[in-house]
């Protein structure tokens, strides 16, 4: 067995992980604050990066687009939160999640509508010129050579900034007032209203950061797959992440992420000639976290539920 | 042939597949047919002649609400030759002892627990021999051998002919023994006498098997027993039995009967229940639907007067469209044709909308002793005042005193011997007059003309029906006894006046904090004011009180058909009538609830 | 009187933390049990053992001769329990006699194809087992809510539909998680009603979780207190009363 | 007479555009007193409470009639966080504890309006000195501790706004009598402190008991209002409410199913 | 002001459970149907193609995903997958089975069956996973359907542009055509048949809901611990909505394919299906048969009505991508705007319009 190759893969599925994880904290960071499963965090990727493209191709420098796009997304992000989230405060579950899903269309919809359907490429490369990176074409594979394995210099960018992104957010929850605040609204919601947490605020906020994380998250994922209509359905791999992680969880994200990064890789090396066939990780992921789910079925870090009755 | 067994017996070999009788229970309308009507009534005159020896002459007192067992015990008894006494469901104590002892009953016919629990506590000063319950419902450790189950006595019963026993039965015989509430007189009442009656009136409005009716009442009420179940009886139309007390309305609109009977009290409760619904709807609906009533009310005076034109039929097809056939459809009113009301009369602005909404009110009067009817009013009558012209065979005069005598080949007896008969002329102990067209009109009680101080006389029912008129007020008291004028006692009713103040967004909390308030104490006001206008000066009412509390029913404030029963009233509010006399503006009363309440005297 | 239910040594614990230690006690065959405590007593967690919702980490109930381990709700209600809860666990989007129609699910024996066919069998037991219901209805007196869909009843009538829903199935032993609870007098008299006929007239062994003393001491044959999982207190309504352990623990100064 | 903290004029309130809860709702709450609301689940209290405290919305209910005054101020388009601000604040029903926050997390939340943390941290004193058997626990998780601490944490995590009025929604739920005695000398003890209650409660004897005025709610409606020591006397309170009749107190065994039965159309 | 019930009382309790209690809708149904089988299959053939046979075969799908979600609480994304199992069920079916034993409707009854079983087969997670958890199954049933489909040629004939057009033989079941003189390739006939198979199972769907199954079902969805405890058996009444459900989006697949395009087509049955149907099923309301129906006309239609509203008034001036995009949106916001407003959808909407009517102007 080539080892090399093996660790090659386990590293390559470590940072497509990273990826998906990107994807996922957008996801936790909503449900764990207001018990909303978003279904549109999919759409929100798309909209932010073609926002950001159509931009760019437009002749607006990189930094101004993106200072643009993030605060297009605050503002979408806090739109939300007025005009479909406060009014079904409240609802069960089944119609917030609906409604997320009525938003993912409307925003498939609108962004297309108000850029367009193409495809784009995105280079960041183009733009990116910061001495802390080669200036050459950065993103490129490179060898390092004390090992002797390939890692796309991009896929060190991605886990850097999601490293980065989850230090932050640790911090913020656990030392911040705001924190304590949302912590307490993912508790009880009633009960944060009634001790004088302006919980809309609050929402509002969440909405506006996982707007921005979805900018983040879309421009990287962009720069991979490029940005059009695919971009959603790529994105759909980070629900199975996000439920082996327990839905409530950020280092679930993580480690969600991770595992399906590197199971998919594993999978499609050693499982896709069993199967007789090729592209056989359009399922794949869904497969391992069907069966993870079956033996722990409120995901890896989600909180038991003792039913009360 | 004409005895209340024999009618079941012709219906079943006449029709004995038509619908006798449907009670709705669990659910559904369980339908017997004349034929089953007829089985079950002669299985229980095995039962009831074997087990409680019911035989000719046997005094059997049937108390509970209308069910099927109760309902074929009637005829069962009767075929045996037994008399029924008939008891209301909610009797009191006292009352049921007084009804027992004075007809001397042998046997107690009761519906469940709740009549079997009032029977016993005063088991010991009557001569009941046998009880018979229906319902057996939460007795089962009850250890009296008085108790018998309806249901054994049934099980050990064989059902046989008793075609002979009915045409045996004479139709001179003693039905009925029939309560009178307001009289506290027991009345007996033949067979002949009362079929006579119904058969009358079911001539005069062309009733027939096809008709239906829903008895929601129960048949201790003297016109109730005449109107619906003899009624049905001699035609052979379907009687319904509602499920519950609590779904009477849902059932009515349900069976959606085409004949109605009710004592004012209930026609008064759909009005209120309208204008309850109204109040709390939306401004728009709210103003476009006071302008369709107004709009209605247009049409019906012109159509009265004989002079709508067609403009006038489209707009009415519209309006009763839109806006009232839906309340007509709430209440089961769509397919009503004959609408009997009995005790009284509803007031002109009642009695007109009924008319205009195509639900032919017929006012009627008559009481125990006169098998429950001695006039009724023909189909289409425009006049709200009267209660129409005598049934045939039956004469009425107006004496001297303004007092109405009757003459009636349908005549009850009082039970202790006691004649009120003067030649053949019955007092019934009401005032009233006659109109030109030769039809009755009552104005009230003898018992409870008022005398003010300057001489005059009246009966204060005639303006204590104005005043009520109103849908925010439930009832009235009229006093003025040795005084210089009227006064009344108001008494809102909570649902309507609880929607009006809400839509006028007015501070309250509850029923004598609303009837304290200046607002409403104005809309009476008003009301009062233009009841006035149509009053001659010496019987306007000046003043009012609105009284804290509805009027009780176990205190004996109003009658099983929520009429006023002034003698309890003066007893228990004291208070109200003496501050009345001294002139006060302010005063306390001493409630029966041994509470005080402080209320204000308003002149008008 | 033989015992229906033995609740013999249970102790329940959730992740760590004790529910209920080491409690027994016994339910003769056509009593009205009561059992009282505190909030977090581990009254209702001991209700949940009894029909299975929890598996107890140590301990057995013997019902009705059968001792078990664990049983599962299901099994548990074939067997004839039939329960209400806490906080009314009614079908919401259902009307209250479809609610009560579920509790009849166990005698419906025709296939999903029939029903869906509405041919034969179905449409039979559809109809019979609706006369079974409507004699709940006219039991409970809400005839007039038949059809109302039970999110819109309030509270007190949602209980009692609750109860009806337990009482069609016809079963041999009724578990009542506080029936009374957040009801007025003339509810609570309603109810006390209810559940004294269902005892002694349908003969129906009955277990009732309660907080309102009045009632406790006014229906119940037998009364267990329990207090913070542990039981402190076993036997007939004044024994309980007068026992210095639940003066104590639970009741404060004596009533 | 004195000022009246909180004015409900004739409120009306709707869940979900249909289903009406509330049908005129009128009470006072003068400012020093502790004033009880009292009536069966479903009847309306919590209804009112969460009306005043504006938590309404958050169940999809609104206010469709009347108004709701507190200083003269018409609050009822005021959101929950200025509410809280201005000194009103809720105890909700069930308490309702942040069950993964601590306890000392759980009453800090309640200081969020606060600016100056230094204040908060005296306050947090001031909370363990009224609710000693909490301040033992002030490390474990809420979720962890008893019905009744629990309803001191909620209590305590109000205090924490200072505010002038609390409203106090059925704190004796489920908890045992001798508890519930406890939670009220509290309440008492911090009326005295100036702080107003506005309390609903199913316990009316407990409710009137400590209270200096009642409120009875029936149905959506306030059917009754007076000083509490006279509703304790009220033979109709007595019979309805505290189950003593004029006999003295009927067994529940002696009741029949057909006690309320009703004749028709009445 | 329409309805009137007053008179209308039930003697038993099978009249207590009919579907159309009331005489008046009584007469509407009977009119209804004379409409739909006596009047549209003599409209144009473009009427049938372009609006009625695909809208049926939408709304049987439709049907389908409501038991499964609208009923009994299981959310599904996988509708387009089982629609694809019943498609090439049918397909396969019809191709290798001798024509004497097997016809179309017969093949599309098997098809829904086979859809059924491979909807248990996904299923049976749900017996331990809840909620949201169980996307992950109806996903994983989605994609491994279509690759599954996809990655074996042989369900196609060895087609390899992944297209199969129907071989007009495929329609001519027991010779029937030639009996009846019709043609029974074209839309009329196919028309006849998708109706009838859709209001067959309509009834059944109703049926289902009316009775213990239907109970069962919601009980689950409402209160899975309360069912569980009057003793329903959770997992079983679970995997019978899959069942169930997955049947009817197997016969819509099979009806989509062979009345509707008249070829086998795996591009179809991707994602956007599954989420196309799912927004019927929201719009038209949840756990209410005819709100699906209502639903699918709606999706279906409007993308429909919006081009031919800019063909006539604007010229052509939407594109296709434009109307696509126009529709998503209108799709969103109608179903965030229906979820505030009235959460039980058009079905919803219907019921209170109806009630309103009723007692207007009275409020209640």
């Amino acid at each position: 067995m080539d080892w090399v190759y093996l660790i090659e893969v386990l590293v390559g599925g470590l940072m497509s992980g990273v990826m998906y994880s990107l994807v996922a904290i957008g996801f936790v960071l909503i449900y764990k604050s207001s018990g909303i499963f978003n279904f549109a965090q999919g759409t929100m990727l798309l909209f932010a990066s073609l926002t950001f493209v159509k931009m760019t191709e437009n002749g607006i420098d990189f930094w101004t687009s993106l200072f643009i796009a993030a605060g297009i997304m605050v503002i979408f992000g806090i739109a939300t939160e007025r005009y479909v989230i406060r009014p079904l405060a409240n609802q069960d579950l089944l119609a917030l999640f609906m409604a997320t899903v009525g938003l993912a269309t409307f925003q498939e919809g609108f962004s297309q509508f108000v850029w367009d359907s193409d495809v784009h490429g995105l280079q960041m490369s183009k733009f990116l010129d910061i001495g802390l990176l080669d200036p050459a074409p950065i993103f490129m594979s490179d060898h390092i050579p004390w090992l002797d394995i390939l890692i796309p210099k991009f896929d060190i960018f991605a886990s850097l900034v999601a490293g980065s992104l989850i230090v932050v957010l640790a911090f913020f929850f656990q030392k911040t007032k705001t924190g304590l605040s949302l912590r307490a609204v993912s508790d009880d919601h009633m009960a944060a209203m009634a001790v004088g947490i302006p919980l809309q605020t609050v929402w509002a906020v969440v909405w506006a950061v996982t707007g921005v994380i979805a900018l983040v998250a879309g421009l990287l994922w962009a720069e991979r797959v490029s940005v059009s209509f695919t971009l959603i359905e790529a994105v759909m791999k980070a629900l199975p992440v996000i439920l082996i992680g327990g839905l409530t969880s950020i280092p679930g994200a993580i480690v969600g992420g991770l595992v399906i990064g590197v199971g998919e890789k594993l999978g499609e090396i050693y499982l896709a000639d069993v199967f007789g066939g090729q592209g056989i990780e359009l399922w794949f992921a869904y497969f391992m976290a069907l069966i993870f789910l079956i033996f722990r079925p409120q995901g890896m870090f989600g909180e038991k539920l003792i039913e009360r009755v | 042939m004409a005895t209340i067994p024999g009618l079941v017996l012709s219906n079943k070999q006449k029709s004995p597949d038509a619908v006798a009788l449907r009670y709705k229970q669990l659910g559904i309308w369980n339908t017997y047919t004349w034929n089953d009507y007829y089985n079950e009534v002669s299985v229980l005159v095995d039962a009831y002649n074997k087990s409680l020896s019911v035989s000719k002459g046997t005094v059997v007192a049937v108390y509970g609400n209308n069910v099927p067992k109760l309902i074929f015990s009637i005829a069962a008894v009767q075929t045996l030759g037994g008399i029924v006494a008939l008891i209301h469901p909610e009797s009191t104590e006292g009352e049921l002892k007084t009804i027992l002892n004075n007809s001397n009953a042998e046997i107690l016919i009761a519906e469940d627990q709740q009549q079997v629990d009032t029977f016993l506590k005063v088991e010991s000063e009557c001569n009941v021999k046998k009880i018979v319950y229906l319902d057996g419902r939460g007795m089962a450790t009850y250890d009296n051998s008085k108790l018998n189950s309806y249901d054994n006595l049934v099980s050990e019963a064989k059902n046989e002919s008793i075609d002979s026993m009915i045409s045996g039965l004479s139709d001179n015989e003693v039905a009925f023994y029939l309560f009178d509430e307001h009289e506290d007189k027991i009345y007996k009442v033949s067979h002949e006498a009362i079929i006579k009656n119904s058969t009358k009136i079911s001539e005069l409005n062309k009733l027939s098997q096809n008709d239906s009716i829903v008895s929601y009442l129960p048949l201790s009420i003297p016109t109730n027993l005449l109107f619906t179940y003899i009624t049905s009886l001699v035609c052979g139309m379907s009687f319904n039995l509602p499920e519950s007390n609590q779904t009477i309305e849902k059932d009515l609109q349900e069976i959606g009967p085409s004949i109605l009977y009710a004592p004012s009290f209930v026609y008064k409760h759909i009005i209120t229940s309208i204008s309850y619904r109204i109040e709390s709807a939306t401004q728009s609906n709210y103003d476009r639907y006071m302008n369709h009533y107004k709009k209605l009310m247009n049409i019906y005076e012109k159509e009265v007067s004989g002079n709508k034109s067609l403009i006038d039929s489209i707009q009415k097809v519209w309006v009763m469209l839109t806006t009232f056939a839906p309340a007509k459809n709430v209440f089961g009113l769509t397919n009503i044709k004959h609408a009997f009301v009995s005790d009284g009369v509803l007031s002109k602005v009642n009695f007109d909308f009924f008319h205009a909404i195509g639900v032919e009110i017929q006012h009627s009067f008559g009481q125990a002793i006169s098998c429950g009817c001695i006039s009724v009013q023909p189909d289409h009558s425009v006049s709200s005042e009267n209660v129409g012209a005598p049934l045939s065979g039956t004469e009425i005069k107006v004496n001297e005193n303004s007092e109405v005598l009757f003459k009636t080949d349908c005549l009850g007896e009082n039970l202790s011997g006691e004649a009120n008969v003067d030649n053949g002329w019955v007092n019934s102990g009401y005032v009233g007059s006659m109109d030109n067209s030769g039809n009755v009109i009552i104005d009230g009680r003898t018992e409870d003309i008022v005398t003010l101080k300057s001489g005059k006389k009246f009966s204060p029912e005639s303006i204590e029906n104005l005043v009520s008129c109103s849908p925010f007020i439930k009832s009235t008291v009229i006093i003025g006894e040795n005084q210089d004028s009227n006064s009344a006692i108001v008494i809102i009713d909570p649902n309507s006046v609880n929607s009006w103040a809400d839509r006028k967004n007015i501070r309250y909390t509850g029923y004598a904090e609303l009837a304290a308030k200046e607002e409403v104490r104005d809309l009476i006001k008003d009301h009062i004011k233009c009841v006035n206008e149509t009053l001659d000066d010496h019987l306007k009412v000046k003043r009012f009180v609105i009284l804290h509390r509805t009027l009780i029913m176990t205190a004996g404030e109003v009658s099983k058909t929520m009429e006023v029963m002034r003698k309890n009233i003066t007893t228990n509010l004291n208070d109200v009538f003496s501050a009345f006399e001294k002139n006060e503006s302010k005063f306390t009363v001493n409630d029966i609830d041994q509470l005080t309440y402080d209320l204000k005297v308003n002149e008008i | 009187m033989t015992d229906i239910l033995k609740v013999e040594n249970v102790t329940l614990t959730f992740g760590g933390v004790k529910a209920i230690t080491d409690i027994s006690f016994n339910v003769r065959e056509g009593e009205i049990c009561a059992v009282i405590g505190p909030n977090g007593a581990g009254k209702s967690s001991m209700l949940n053992v009894i029909n299975g919702v929890y598996l107890p980490q140590i301990g057995t109930v013997t019902y009705d001769g059968v001792e078990r381990r664990t049983i599962n709700p299901r099994d548990a209600a074939i067997a004839g329990m039939a329960r209400t809860f806490q906080n009314i666990a009614l079908f919401q989007g259902m009307t209250v006699l479809e609610n009560i129609m579920t509790g009849r699910n166990l005698f419906m024996k025709s296939s999903w194809l029939e029903q869906g066919l509405n041919i034969g069998r179905a449409r039979k037991e559809e109809k019979e087992n609706r006369l079974a219901v409507e004699k709940v209805i006219k039991f409970l007196q809400i005839e007039s809510i038949r059809k109302t869909p039970v999110s819109k009843l309030p509270y007190g009538l949602q209980k009692r539909v609750e109860l009806g829903r337990a009482l069609v199935a016809e079963p041999k032993i009724l578990l009542l998680d506080e029936p009374m609870a957040g009801m007025n007098l003339e509810e609570k008299a309603d109810m006390s009603c209810f559940i004294l006929e269902i005892n002694k007239e349908q003969g129906i062994t009955t277990v009732m979780i309660e907080h309102d003393m009045g009632v406790v001491m006014d229906i119940s044959d037998h009364v267990v207190v329990l207090d913070y999982g542990k039981k402190i207190g076993d036997g007939t309504p004044s024994e309980v009363m007068s026992n210095q352990d639940v003066i104590d623990a639970y009741l404060g100064v004596s009533h | 007479m004195s000022k009246s903290l909180l004015k409900v004029n004739n409120i009306e309130v709707v869940y979900n555009h249909v289903i009406l809860a509330l049908r005129g709702v009128t009470l006072d709450v003068e400012e020093g007193k502790v004033v009880s609301l009292l009536g069966a689940n479903g009847s309306g209290k919590t209804t009112t409470l969460k009306a005043c405290s504006n938590l309404l919305h958050a169940e999809r209910g609104a206010i469709t009639k009347g108004s709701i005054e507190y200083n003269d101020n018409d609050i009822s388009k005021t959101d929950a966080y200025n509410l809280v601000k201005d000194g009103v604040v809720q105890v909700l029903e069930g308490r309702h504890c942040f069950s993964h926050l601590t306890v000392e997390e759980n009453i800090m939340t309640g200081s969020f309006i606060r600016e100056n943390p230094k204040e908060a941290k005296q306050d947090l004193e001031r909370v363990y000195d009224h609710f000693e058997r909490i301040r033992i626990r002030k490390k474990s998780l809420a979720g962890f501790t008893s019905g009744g601490e629990q309803q001191m944490i909620a209590m305590g995590r109000a205090l924490m706004s200072r505010p002038k009025l609390i409203l106090l929604d059925e704190p004796s739920m489920g908890l045992a009598p001798q508890l519930v005695e406890e939670i009220f000398a509290i309440v008492k003890n911090l009326n005295k402190e100036g702080v107003s209650f506005l309390i609903a409660e199913q316990n009316a004897m407990v409710a009137l008991k400590y209270a200096d005025d009642g409120y009875i709610i029936e149905n959506g409606r306030v059917i009754l209002k007076g000083k509490a020591s006279e509703l304790l006397e009220r033979p109709d309170v007595k019979e309805m409410y505290l189950g003593v009749g004029a006999e003295g107190k009927t067994s529940f065994r002696d009741i029949k199913y057909y006690h309320r039965r009703k004749p028709s159309f009445s | 002001m329409i309805y009137r019930e007053t008179g209308n009382f039930v003697t038993n309790y099978f009249k207590d459970r009919e579907i159309f209690p009331l005489k008046f809708d009584k007469i509407i149904v009977i009119i209804g149907l004379l409409f739909l089988y006596l009047y549209v299959p003599t409209t144009s053939e473009y009427t049938l193609s372009a609006h009625v046979v695909p809208i049926l075969a939408v709304g049987l799908a439709t049907v389908g995903l409501n038991i499964l979600t609208g009923l009994t609480g299981q959310l599904s994304l996988g509708t387009a997958g089982f629609m694809c199992v019943g498609a090439f069920s049918t397909y396969n079916l019809m191709l290798r089975i001798p024509e004497d034993f097997m016809s179309l409707p017969v093949a599309l009854l098997f098809s829904g069956i086979f859809a059924g079983l491979v909807g248990v087969i996904f299923g049976l997670p749900a017996i331990r996973i809840k909620g949201f958890y169980l996307l992950v199954s109806t996903l994983a049933a989605q994609y491994f359907v279509w690759w599954f489909f996809n990655s074996y040629a042989w369900f196609l004939n060895y087609e390899t542009s992944g297209v199969v057009a129907i071989p007009p033989k495929m329609y001519d079941y027991w010779g029937l055509g030639n009996l009846l003189g019709i043609d029974m390739q074209g839309y009329p006939a196919r028309y006849v048949l998708a109706l009838t198979v859709c209001l067959a199972l309509t009834y059944f769907a109703k049926n289902l809901l009316r009775s213990n199954t239907g109970r069962n079902f919601m009980s689950v969805r409402d209160r899975d611990i309360a069912a569980s405890v009057m003793g329903i058996s959770v997992p079983r009444t679970k995997l019978l909505a899959f069942f169930v459900s997955c049947f009817y989006c197997g016969v819509a697949g099979g009806l989509y394919s062979f009345c509707y395009i008249g070829n086998v087509d795996l591009m179809i049955y991707e994602i956007d299906r599954s989420f196309t149907i799912l927004f019927m099923l929201i719009i038209g309301g949840l756990g209410s048969i005819s709100g699906s129906w209502l639903g699918a006309i709606f999706v279906y239609e409007f993308p429909i009505v919006f081009t031919w509203v800019g063909d006539t008034i604007f010229q052509g001036a939407f594109n296709t991508a434009v109307v696509e995009n126009v529709s998503n949106m209108v799709y969103g916001v109608f179903i965030i705007a229906l979820l505030i407003r009235e959460p039980g959808g058009f079905a919803a909407l219907w019921a209170t319009t109806k009630q309103k009517l009723r007692m207007w102007p009275y409020p209640h």
